[in-house]
């Protein structure tokens, strides 16, 4: 599990390896299982975005076989 | 015909031009920090494993879009103090609409689709977060009913 | 704010780009000699009494449309070969669709309002004058229902 | 009188002074009359911009006590 920006800051940390349990099985289920890791950083699943295997995917999709996911706000590159 | 570029240092606006040839048009687009409303730096952090991949797929996306002859991405990270550099982009094609409209294209889409975070600090010391724009959003959305 | 310069002697994109300032967007476009067709050279001639004027009043109708800290238009006359640098177009703004709106319409507007005229040069030594395109003038025209 | 272009190269020459009639009080007349004098030039009024004291101005445009006259074909700089 990787965050960025603030999703790393109210995480407190930059990553982590966890084990998700098996029913935990779209990014929608993963952002509500990790709010009680993280209670600041997955308040608020808005303004949220999601990478699974460096793929920027909708709250919908499936994590089974995940290798790296990722949270952050939205971009402000450029 | 196609270079992207991520890093921390400092690029040569006229060396990225040179590079961009001698096609009948060149266009770029340079992005600088401005020193509004206090900020001290900015600091952009992005995700290293995506970045690359996702400026080169921007790149892809407008040289399948239009007949360009070159494209040149460059993106900073780190923390940046006002007036320093953020982003090169240089298109270049035979004929100017070309060039000016994927340039302008591919600065929209680096503000809404590449992983880039940007944080301001002031001269107090806060730090924030820069939002998304709606702005940037609509910008982007522009070239999407185009082709 | 506003710098426009005519002459025959080559320019440096790098030098004219810096002298943009550190706005937060700078957007620049170069036209140079396209080799298409057995092209020899191009040789521009131009109204010397008016040019210089006709540009600094196109850059100033940028300035008046668009937010600009800066209008930068270096033209070149004489002859030139394939590869060489005819025309710098440079803008700065605070934000990037004023300096790259701007741009574009100041190279569209160079097409169709500023006292140039070319003439080609085949390899076998034909001599022809470039014909207006009808596409040019539409480009300029784009201009004139958005303010 | 001032010629630029193609324009130049059909009269043989780059400018002339030249007393134009009194009759002679627009673009458009002035035109008709210098077709006389420079017939390959002059010869396609369509094809040719002016300019009265370095403005661009209509075939209408009046002439009296104008100081430079110059002919061109549509410009195609940049």
């Amino acid at each position: 599990m990787l965050y960025f920006a603030w999703v790393r800051e109210r995480a407190g940390l930059a990553g982590e390896e966890i084990d998700i349990p098996g029913d935990i099985d779209s990014v929608g289920a993963l952002i509500g299982w990790l709010r009680q890791r993280h209670p600041e950083a997955f308040a608020d699943p808005e303004r949220l975005r999601v990478a699974v295997d460096l793929k920027v995917v909708s709250f919908d999709a499936p994590i089974a076989g995940a290798r790296e996911i990722a949270f952050f706000p939205p971009v402000t590159g450029g | 015909m196609i270079h992207v570029r991520v890093g921390e240092t400092d690029f040569d606006p006229g060396a990225e031009m040179a590079a961009l040839g001698s096609a009948g048009a060149i266009a770029t687009f340079i992005g600088q920090v401005r020193g509004d409303d206090g900020l001290v730096a900015l600091t952009l952090e992005h995700y290293p494993a995506m970045t690359q991949a996702a400026l080169r797929a921007l790149a892809e996306e407008a040289a399948a879009r239009w007949p360009l002859s070159g494209v040149r991405i460059v993106h900073r990270v780190g923390r940046l103090v006002p007036g320093e550099r953020i982003v090169f982009v240089g298109t270049a094609a035979e004929h100017r609409a070309a060039a000016l409209d994927a340039c302008a294209f591919l600065i929209d889409a680096l503000k809404t689709r590449a992983p880039f975070w940007k944080v301001e600090e002031s001269a107090g010391g806060d730090r924030s977060w820069v939002e998304a724009r709606d702005a940037d959003d609509a910008a982007a959305a522009r070239w999407t009913n185009l082709s």
